[in-house]
This record gives C-alpha cells, structure tokens and sequence, in this order.
C-alpha cells in the first residue's frame, strides 16, 4: 500500500489534509499534526488587514457537528507570512506540503493578498471565496455566483505562480457551475466543501447561540452534502478535487476518494479524534485499501462513478 | 438515526444563579443550581450571557457549580449585575486540570487564581501538608485566605507592597517551602509572568510543577486553534489549562 | 397553555404537522397519525399522472438522519382524490386538518394539479416545488429560482380557492428570495425546508447506495439548515412559515416557533419515535411552554429575533 | 459531536455468501457469514444488489443469516446468479415477527412461506407438538418438507392438483388440526389470498392467529408508507410483517 499522492505537482506522503480553521493558527500547531501524520497542512485563512473576529459563542458543538462562526479572525497577512515562514521550515523535514489559506474583500484585494503570502513560499494556496464580497452591493460571498468565483481566481492566478486552490460553498445553487468557473479562470484544484450556512437556537435565552447569529455546519451531519458535491464536481471540472467535509474515519476518506477526491481534508474530527485524528485517518484508510485490493488511493478515485 | 436532542451536554445549558458571594471589592462567587460530579479541580467551563460574550472561567468547585469572577472588564462586570435566580449559560467542564500527585501540596494562585487552588486543596484533603501561597499587588486584593485556613491549609500571603504578608512576589515565601518540603507538587493558577517565572524556577531545581495557564479561546475543545502556543502549538484548552512539567 | 393555532384562516388543534412523504400514502394512516396526536396531516405529494418512483434503495438511515429518492412515487392525482376524499370524511371528527400535497414537472401541470386536488377539498393545498421542471431546458428544479416559483405559485393559485402552501427547496443560493416571489405571486403560507441534497457511498460496493445515487436528506442533521431558512424567512416575508426540517422533540418545535415558524412540520422523527411522534412533540411543546412561561405557541413566535 | 460511523448497522452491510442450497427448482437457501443473534422468527431483512434493487426476504435463520429466495422475477432471478464468496448487502433486522405462546404450534406456509415458519419451528423446538401444513401448487412447488421432517414437526402437504400430499389449499388439513388441538396456536405465512382465507376461517371460529403479511417497501421501518394497508394504516414493515389477531 503506497499512501503518497501527488496533487498540482506537490507529493503529499498521504492524501489526508488539515482543513483550513481548524489547529491552523500557529506554526507549532500546524508541525504538530504534520507530526501526528497528516499528509498535509493549511493554515487557518488570512487577508490583507488584521481582523478581530466575532465574539463568542463563535464554535459549538451541536451533537451531530460543530457550528462555527469565527468571523475569519486572523492577524493580517503581514503576521501570517512570518507564521508561514516559520511553519515551512518546520515542516521541511518531515516532507509535509503546506497549504496557505487567504481570503479577501474585493478583487483587487484578493490579488494582494495572493502576492503577499506568495512570499512566505507555501507549497500551494488556498483561496477562500465564501467570505462576503464587501464590495459588492449585496454583500454575498464570493462563492456564490461564477463570475465572481472567476474574477478571484484570475485576480490570484495573476498575482502567484504558486498552483492555486479555489475552496467552493456548499450553499449554492449549483456548486459544479461555480466549480468551472474556477476551472476556467485558471484554478489548479477545487476545495470543496466549506461549511453549510446553519443556526442553533436556545430556548431559554430565545435567540440564536452564535453571536454571528448563524454559522457554518461541519462535521459528521454535513458527510452527505460534501460527497454529493464531490461526486458532481468530479464528473465535471479535469482538475483535481481536495474532498472535504464530515471526513472522521479511513472509511469516510474512502468513500470521498471513491467520489472523486485526490486530495481529503480533514477538520471537525479533530474534536472527536484529537490532534493525531488525521495521522489515524490515513493508517486507517492504508487498511481499507489494502483489505478491498486497491494499491493506493489514486486506484480507487472516482470508482464511484457508475454509468446513468 | 440517533435518538434526538443528544447535544444537551456539548451547548450551553442554562443554569440559575442560587448564591452570590462577595469576596473583595472585586471579585464575587456565584454558585449554580447546576452540579457536573465527574469536574475536577483546573478543569473550566464557558459561561456565556446571551447577547454579550462567552468567556472561560475556572471551576471553584464541582458540586454544586461555583466560579469566582473577578471585574476587569465588559463580561466580568456584567455578570457581576446579576441577581440570585437570574441564568447563566454554562459549558463544560472543559479541559484537563492538575493531577493529584502523592504527597505534600504547594498550591500557588495569583489573583482569579485561587480559584482551582482551592477546590484542588479541598479535593486533596486528606493530604498530610497543604500550603498555599497567595499573591496579590495589595492587600485588598488578596483572596480566599480565610476560607484556605478554614479548610485547614497553611496560608503564605505576600502582597507587591507589603500591604499584607510578606513583600514581593509569591517566589519569595517560595523558595523556604521547597527548601523545607522536597517531596511536594507544586501547583499553581495566576498571571502568565507569575507562572513564568515559577516555571524557571522548578526548571532550575529540577522540580516537576503544575501551571494552569490563560489564553483567549473560542471553542474550548481543542479545534479552533485559538489558544496556541506558538511555539509547539501546545493548545491551553485542550492539552491544558494545566501543564504538567515533569521534573 | 392553548395549543390550537390557526394559520391561513384553518383551525389546527395543535401547530405540530404530519410533513409530505412520511406515512402519508393512505387515508388510514393519514387518520392513525392524526388519532396518534397530529395537529394536520399533508398526503404524500401527488401529480396528475401516476408515477412509480426509483427503483430501491429509496430510503435509507445513515446515522444522523434519513436520505430518500422515492422519487416522487405516487399513485396519479385520480386516485389520489379518492384517497383524499376518504381522508378528509375520517379526519373530520378528529378536527385535524387536511393539507394536500401536490407536484408537476411544468407549470401548467401545476395548475391542472391544483384544478384536480381541490376536487378533494382539502383544508389547504401544498404545492411541492423541488421537483425537476422538465419544461425548463435545464430540468432544474422550479424552487431553484425566484421567476419559476412565482410562475408555479400563479398557476396554483388560479386555479383554486384553497389556501395554498408553497414548499422551499434549501438547496438553493438564497431561500429567502424565493419565498419573497412566491409570496409576491399569491402564496398564503411559505414551507421550509424540503430535504437538503446528498449522498451516500458504500465502499465495497464501490458506488452511492441509492438507486437515484444522489437524494435528500432528513433528520437530525438537517435542524441547523431548517432554523437558518425559517429564521431568515420570517424576517423577509409576511406569510405564515410552517417549518419543517430535523423537528424530533418538544424543544426542536420550540426552537423552530422561536425562529418564526406559525406550524412545525415534522416527518423523519417517525424512524425514531414511531407514528405517534407527533402527539408526543405536541405535548413535550405544550409542557415547554408552560416552563417557559409562554400561553401559547403564538406568543412565542419568533422571539429568537434580536436586533442586529 | 457523536462518534463516527455510527452508521454501519442501519444502512446495507457487506456479506458474503458462504453457502447455497437448492431447495426445489426455483427456490434457492443462501447462508451469509453474517449473525444477528437478536433477530427473530417472522422479521425479515432487506437484500441490496448494487445496480439492482433492494428487496425484503424473511429470515430463515438469524446466527448465521440464511434466506431462502424463489426465483419469480429479475431480482431473486438475479441473486440466484450468485456463487460462494461473492457479496450480497443486507440491511436489518427489520419488522416485528411472531410472539411465541404457550402450547402446541400449527405453522402454515405457502410458497417460500415455509422460511419464517421453518425458524420459528426450530425456535420453539421444545413444544410438546408442532405441526406444519405446507401448501403448494403441484408436488415440485413444495418445499422444506424434509427439513422440517429431520427437525422433529410433523408435516402435512397439500397440493392444489393433489400431485403430493391431499388435494386442495391449506385449509383442508388445517380443519382436523383446529378441531384436535383448541389450545395450539395457528402461524402463518404465505400469498394474500391464503392469509385472507386463514384470517376468515380463523375469525369465525373466535381463534388468534398470526399472520405474515407481504407488501411492496421502501425504507422497511416505517416511514415512507409504502407498505400501508388501506383501512387502518397498518405498516407491514413496522407493525408486521406479523400481524397478531386475537381470539
Ligand atoms: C482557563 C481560564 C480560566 C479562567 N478563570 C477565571 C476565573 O476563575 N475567574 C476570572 O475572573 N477570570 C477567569 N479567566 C479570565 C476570564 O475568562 C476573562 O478573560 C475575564 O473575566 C476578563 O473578561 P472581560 O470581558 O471582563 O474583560 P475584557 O474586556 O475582555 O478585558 C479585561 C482585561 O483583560 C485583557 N484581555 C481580555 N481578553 C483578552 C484577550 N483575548 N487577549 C489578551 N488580553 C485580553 C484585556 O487586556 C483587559 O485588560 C479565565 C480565563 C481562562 C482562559
Ligand atoms: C416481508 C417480506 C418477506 C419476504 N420474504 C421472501 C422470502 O423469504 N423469499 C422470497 O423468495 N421472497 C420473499 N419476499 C418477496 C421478495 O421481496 C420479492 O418480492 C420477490 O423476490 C420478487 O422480486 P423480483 O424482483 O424477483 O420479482 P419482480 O420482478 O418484482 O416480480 C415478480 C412477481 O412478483 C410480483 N410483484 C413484484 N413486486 C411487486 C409489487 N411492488 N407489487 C405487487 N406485486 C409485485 C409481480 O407481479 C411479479 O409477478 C418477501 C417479501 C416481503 C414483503
Ligand atoms: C472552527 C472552524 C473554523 C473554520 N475556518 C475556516 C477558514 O478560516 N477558512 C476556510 O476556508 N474554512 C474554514 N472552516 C471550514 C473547514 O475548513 C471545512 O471546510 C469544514 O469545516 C468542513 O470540514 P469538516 O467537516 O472536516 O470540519 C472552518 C471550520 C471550522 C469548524
Ligand atoms: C421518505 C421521505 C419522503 C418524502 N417525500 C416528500 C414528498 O413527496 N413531498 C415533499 O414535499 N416532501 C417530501 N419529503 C420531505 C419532507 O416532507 C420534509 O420536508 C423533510 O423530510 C424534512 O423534514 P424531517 O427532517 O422532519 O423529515 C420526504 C421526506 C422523506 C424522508
Ligand atoms: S479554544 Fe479552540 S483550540 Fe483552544
Ligand atoms: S416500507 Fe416504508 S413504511 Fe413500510
């Protein structure tokens, strides 16, 4: 059983990554759980300027997932290279590729911000695009719509020669269309999913928990949404897809390779698994594998697909 | 499919306020109607007031729910308002406290500190020696120290200005004791150049020691990343709020 | 504490509702649910030719709640009146109101439909839009976008005097436009959600588990997404929402009133809790209440609204 | 949050095939390496074939699985295309299936009726007297005779043109048996019309019975309806397949 897995021309020793948000904050914490075995790490995403985030509640624990509504708190690009830095010259020996997450505002923000974390070198980016378009008059995310998925891609594609990953929104319409859109404009992988627009609400306070009033669902509840899009996605876009969303065991991992996923990220588990959840994901999935005759995870992508 | 509402232990439960315990001008204790048997001491829960903020707080005890709250700013002075029988939200318990070690204890709180001190020095209370060494800027920010001498504990005050006790910082009535006791654990809740300076010392003399450290945190259960240390990513939720350094 | 709430001018002894597709295919199991406690009771959804559905797996409980692909089986609308009819004379003693579910792959169908259904003079009609509009070149589904939904809920509405209920699909960028052109075209009442698309894998069979591959999911899991519509739908449009989506206790009605909802919807609880779940909800929500000090569902509608 | 997959007993699990039998010229025993000791006589499990469909078979036996399949369309077809070690996906236990009561059994089946009344046979094996009348077209239809013979029950055959055993439908030997033995409970399974007519036999002369009754399903633990009887709502999934009449 061979774990190692390419994707845009970077080796990962296994296709289990740490998504974005999650233990992705300090350069010692993502080390850690390369440490603990991930296949590969992404930072926590960062824009241009410094952001405080929401105030708490921001991340619960429903009991089928978490709900997250950190607000994308993050010390501002500037912090963030020297994090960056830092955490690839940690990671360099144990040969684990790192992801640098980044978000933005507007277009043209979106462009500096890609040329600012291009300088700390990381193995690829990662863009964010379901954060809210500031400068559109609506307000909505940026992954809600293609052309507006498209114009960040290009903005980032232009501004980094670093292979680039377009991480797309559950809550839309029709995830494939913005998935080609990114495609088009010049993304090498998408990212899919991030977490599903939701809210949870006590009935003795009578109001919503989060201070952000709703959140993001992740975890176990939101499996079935990610291979769905996974699955689609697959069917449409050439590049290749990081498979995210509820992925808590080897057996999860596999059936989000078998729906298409190259790469798989990992989050929410960690509250179930700890730290090492995705080292244990990775020798589980080795298991899996070997036990139903595939010799490596790249064998078994896709084989989902059945004829309509 | 699972059976419903399993999240009643993972979201905030509301809990009524049954007591309210001034101890200094600035701190008070609440006490709950609400009892977690299985918390133990350095353990922390979340307490969140809807509409305004969450924020961690060390257990004061277990059985019923206690904390300690001392005002220093927007959330600490707002639950101070509070009346008996209003509610708070309560999350935990959280994290992983000290762990009790055989032989004599060396409790050391700073501040809010006192707060796990005590309910580990009423957990350990068939221990042979307790001491507790509480540090304060002035007198009238000491705290706890009657109800550590009630409870049958060896108080050490020092105050910044002599205004109470010794004068100095809490090393100072420290270093006689681990002179005196070598075969006791040391533990210890307060400000991060307090436990800063405890652990160069324990480093020094090879001594283990218990730190139960603050970082600012969001979810309490070792995911958001928040209260990383940059360093090795050793996550105070989580891992901690208590660090056990071997000796 | 007064159960009985009205909504669209129709007395409901209590807000709790039996949702489309669950145990509504026969007029005796329409009557035992209502025996067992329901406040109303919807028929599964029907359309004016019959139809067989996709072959199983159709229905499956994958942890944290159901997913289905009946595939809108249905036994055609001619047969379906007469089941209506049947229900309507045994549920007339009982007081609990009868909603009618039906669905087209064209908007005149929907306007025959509607035509045909209220032969049966249910209490309210309930026009499911998250069916595929084979008239449209996409084939998407009409709650997919604002001009369909308000085209379907035209055609409903000339052709019949009952209220009507229009039924939201969460799969959607923005739930809340529709609901605001579906109002806008002469809705009476708004219900949310219609189960949220995704899939499930099995890893030795090498494929999704379902005959129709992807379907909807229900259950648990699905809450967060159903308080999130109907929270954000209550602030837009002016109509009763019945909500519907992972409702299985007292306290998940409750939560649902608070987010706004005028009837709760409830459908897959019935895997965990049997056919008389919803009695049961109804007077664990009748107890909650009470503690809460609320007098009745109503005066706890929407309180989990707080100011921005 | 839950722990992971906590799904693998509700949705189809993996089995392989580790025995087959022919039983007649259509109907065909599988034997799974798969055990659900706490399943019962009477409840029933649905097979998936991926690509195919998923259909419900009554269970012959619980520890290890074994059904038995008659071949009448594509997928029992199908399945009977199946060799040893290849993989058949089974979702269940489902339903609820016969109540044991005290005193003599007289189990009635009909076509591949004979498996559910075959393992409540062997289940009750300890009775003082159990009888089967199994029915059948003509002498090739019958099946499980010899089976039941080696496990001690005693056997009655009828056959609609009198090839084996007497001529006619179940209710031929059955009326001797009801006027011999007051006390014995009557267990059924087999198509509608036999369970029709045994209902009404059954209903005049004020005796219980159980009857196992088919109908088309989906989901298999009520909810989608599928399996509804008209008049009353009565699931066949969920309430049954047996359904309890009494006396
Ligand atoms: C594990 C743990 C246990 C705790 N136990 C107790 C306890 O038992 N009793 C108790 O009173 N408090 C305790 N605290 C502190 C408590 O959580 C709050 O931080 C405190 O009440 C101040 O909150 P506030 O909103 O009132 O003040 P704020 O308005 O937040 O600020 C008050 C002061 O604290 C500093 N501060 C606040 N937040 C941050 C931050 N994110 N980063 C850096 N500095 C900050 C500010 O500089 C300011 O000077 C504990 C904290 C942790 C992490
Ligand atoms: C509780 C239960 C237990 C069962 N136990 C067994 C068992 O132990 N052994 C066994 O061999 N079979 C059993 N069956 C029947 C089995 O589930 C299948 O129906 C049978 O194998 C035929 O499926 P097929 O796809 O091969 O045939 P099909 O192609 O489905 O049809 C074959 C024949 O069955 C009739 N039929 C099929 N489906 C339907 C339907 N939905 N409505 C009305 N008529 C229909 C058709 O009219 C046709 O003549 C059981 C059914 C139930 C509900
Ligand atoms: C606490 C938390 C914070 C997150 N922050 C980010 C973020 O900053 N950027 C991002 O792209 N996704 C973020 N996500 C989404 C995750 O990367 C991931 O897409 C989602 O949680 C689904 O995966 P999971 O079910 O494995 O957690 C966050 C998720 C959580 C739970
Ligand atoms: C088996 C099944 C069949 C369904 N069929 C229909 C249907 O025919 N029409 C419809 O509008 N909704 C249908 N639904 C969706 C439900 O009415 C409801 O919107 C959804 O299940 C969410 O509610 P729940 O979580 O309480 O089940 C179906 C759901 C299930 C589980
Ligand atoms: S507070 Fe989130 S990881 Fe510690
Ligand atoms: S098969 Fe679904 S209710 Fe019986």
């Amino acid at each position: 059983m061979s774990l190692p897995t390419t994707c845009c021309d970077v080796l990962f020793p296994n296709p289990i990554v740490l998504a974005s948000g999650i233990l992705g904050t300090e350069a010692g914490l993502l080390t850690r759980v390369a440490r603990a075995g991930a296949g590969g790490v992404t930072s926590k995403s960062a824009s241009v300027r410094p952001r405080m985030g929401h105030p708490n509640p921001t991340v619960l624990d429903w009991g089928y997932g978490l709900i997250n509504a950190v607000g994308l708190a993050n010390p501002g690009l500037a912090a963030e290279v020297a994090i960056l830095q830092e955490a690839k010259t940690m990671l360099k020996p144990l040969n684990v590729p790192l992801i640098a997450s980044i978000f933005a505002e507007t277009i043209d923000e979106f462009g500096r911000a890609a040329a600012i974390v291009s300088r700390a070198q990381p193995d690829l980016i990662e863009v964010n695009i379901s954060c809210p378009n500031v400068g559109h008059e609506l307000g909505h995310p940026f992954a809600l719509d293609p052309e507006n998925a498209a114009a960040v891609t290009k903005a980032v594609r232009n501004n980094s020669d670093l292979p680039i990953i377009v991480k797309l929104s559950p809550n839309v319409t029709d995830i494939v269309e913005i998935g080609l859109a990114a495609e088009a404009a010049g993304a090498d992988a998408i990212a899919a999913i991030n977490s599903v627009a939701g809210m949870v609400i006590d009935i003795h306070a009578a109001r919503p928990i989060l201070a952000n009033r709703e959140g993001g669902l992740s975890g176990p509840a939101i499996k079935p949404i990610a291979l769905r899009a996974v699955y689609n996605l697959y069917e449409a876009v050439q590049i290749p897809i990081v498979g995210i969303g509820g992925v808590s065991s080897g057996r999860d991992a596999l059936e989000m390779i078998m729906a298409g996923a190259t790469l798989v990220g990992v989050g929410s588990a960690v509250r179930q698994r700890g730290v090492s959840a995705l080292g244990e994901i990775a020798t589980e999935l080795a298991h899996l594998l070997d036990d139903l005759g595939y010799d490596s995870p790249v064998s078994a992508k896709g084989v989902a697909h059945v004829a309509r | 499919m699972l059976p419903a509402n399993r999240h009643s232990f993972s979201l905030p439960q509301p809990a009524h306020i049954v007591r309210i315990v001034r101890e200094n001008y600035r701190t008070v204790t609440f006490t709950f109607d609400l009892s977690w048997p299985d918390a133990g001491p350095g353990q922390f829960l979340m307490a969140w007031l809807p509409g305004l903020d969450e924020k961690p707080f060390s257990l004061l005890h277990n059985d019923p729910l206690q904390i300690s709250v001392a005002a220093v700013g927007r959330f600490s002075r707002q639950i101070q308002q509070l009346h008996s029988g209003e509610q708070v939200w309560l999350r935990g318990p959280l994290g992983h406290g000290f762990q009790s070690q055989p032989g004599p204890m060396i409790g050391i709180a700073g501040g809010y500190g006192v707060s796990p001190i005590h309910f580990l020095a009423t957990w350990l209370r068939n221990r042979r020696e307790r001491h507790v060494i509480i540090g304060a800027r002035t007198a009238r920010d000491l705290l706890f120290a009657e109800r550590f001498r009630a409870a049958g504990v060896q108080v050490h005050l020092c105050t910044d200005d002599g205004s109470a006790g010794e004068m100095g910082v809490v090393t100072v009535p420290l270093n006689p004791l681990l002179a005196a006791m070598p075969d006791a654990t040391i533990y210890a809740c307060g400000p991060t150049p307090m436990l800063e300076a405890l652990a160069a010392i324990c480093r020094e003399q090879h001594r283990g020691c218990q730190l139960s450290w603050e970082r600012y945190m969001r979810c309490g259960f070792g995911v958001c990343g928040s209260c990383a240390r940059r360093e090795d990513g050793w996550l105070a939720c989580q891992d901690g709020p208590v660090e056990i350094i071997p000796g």
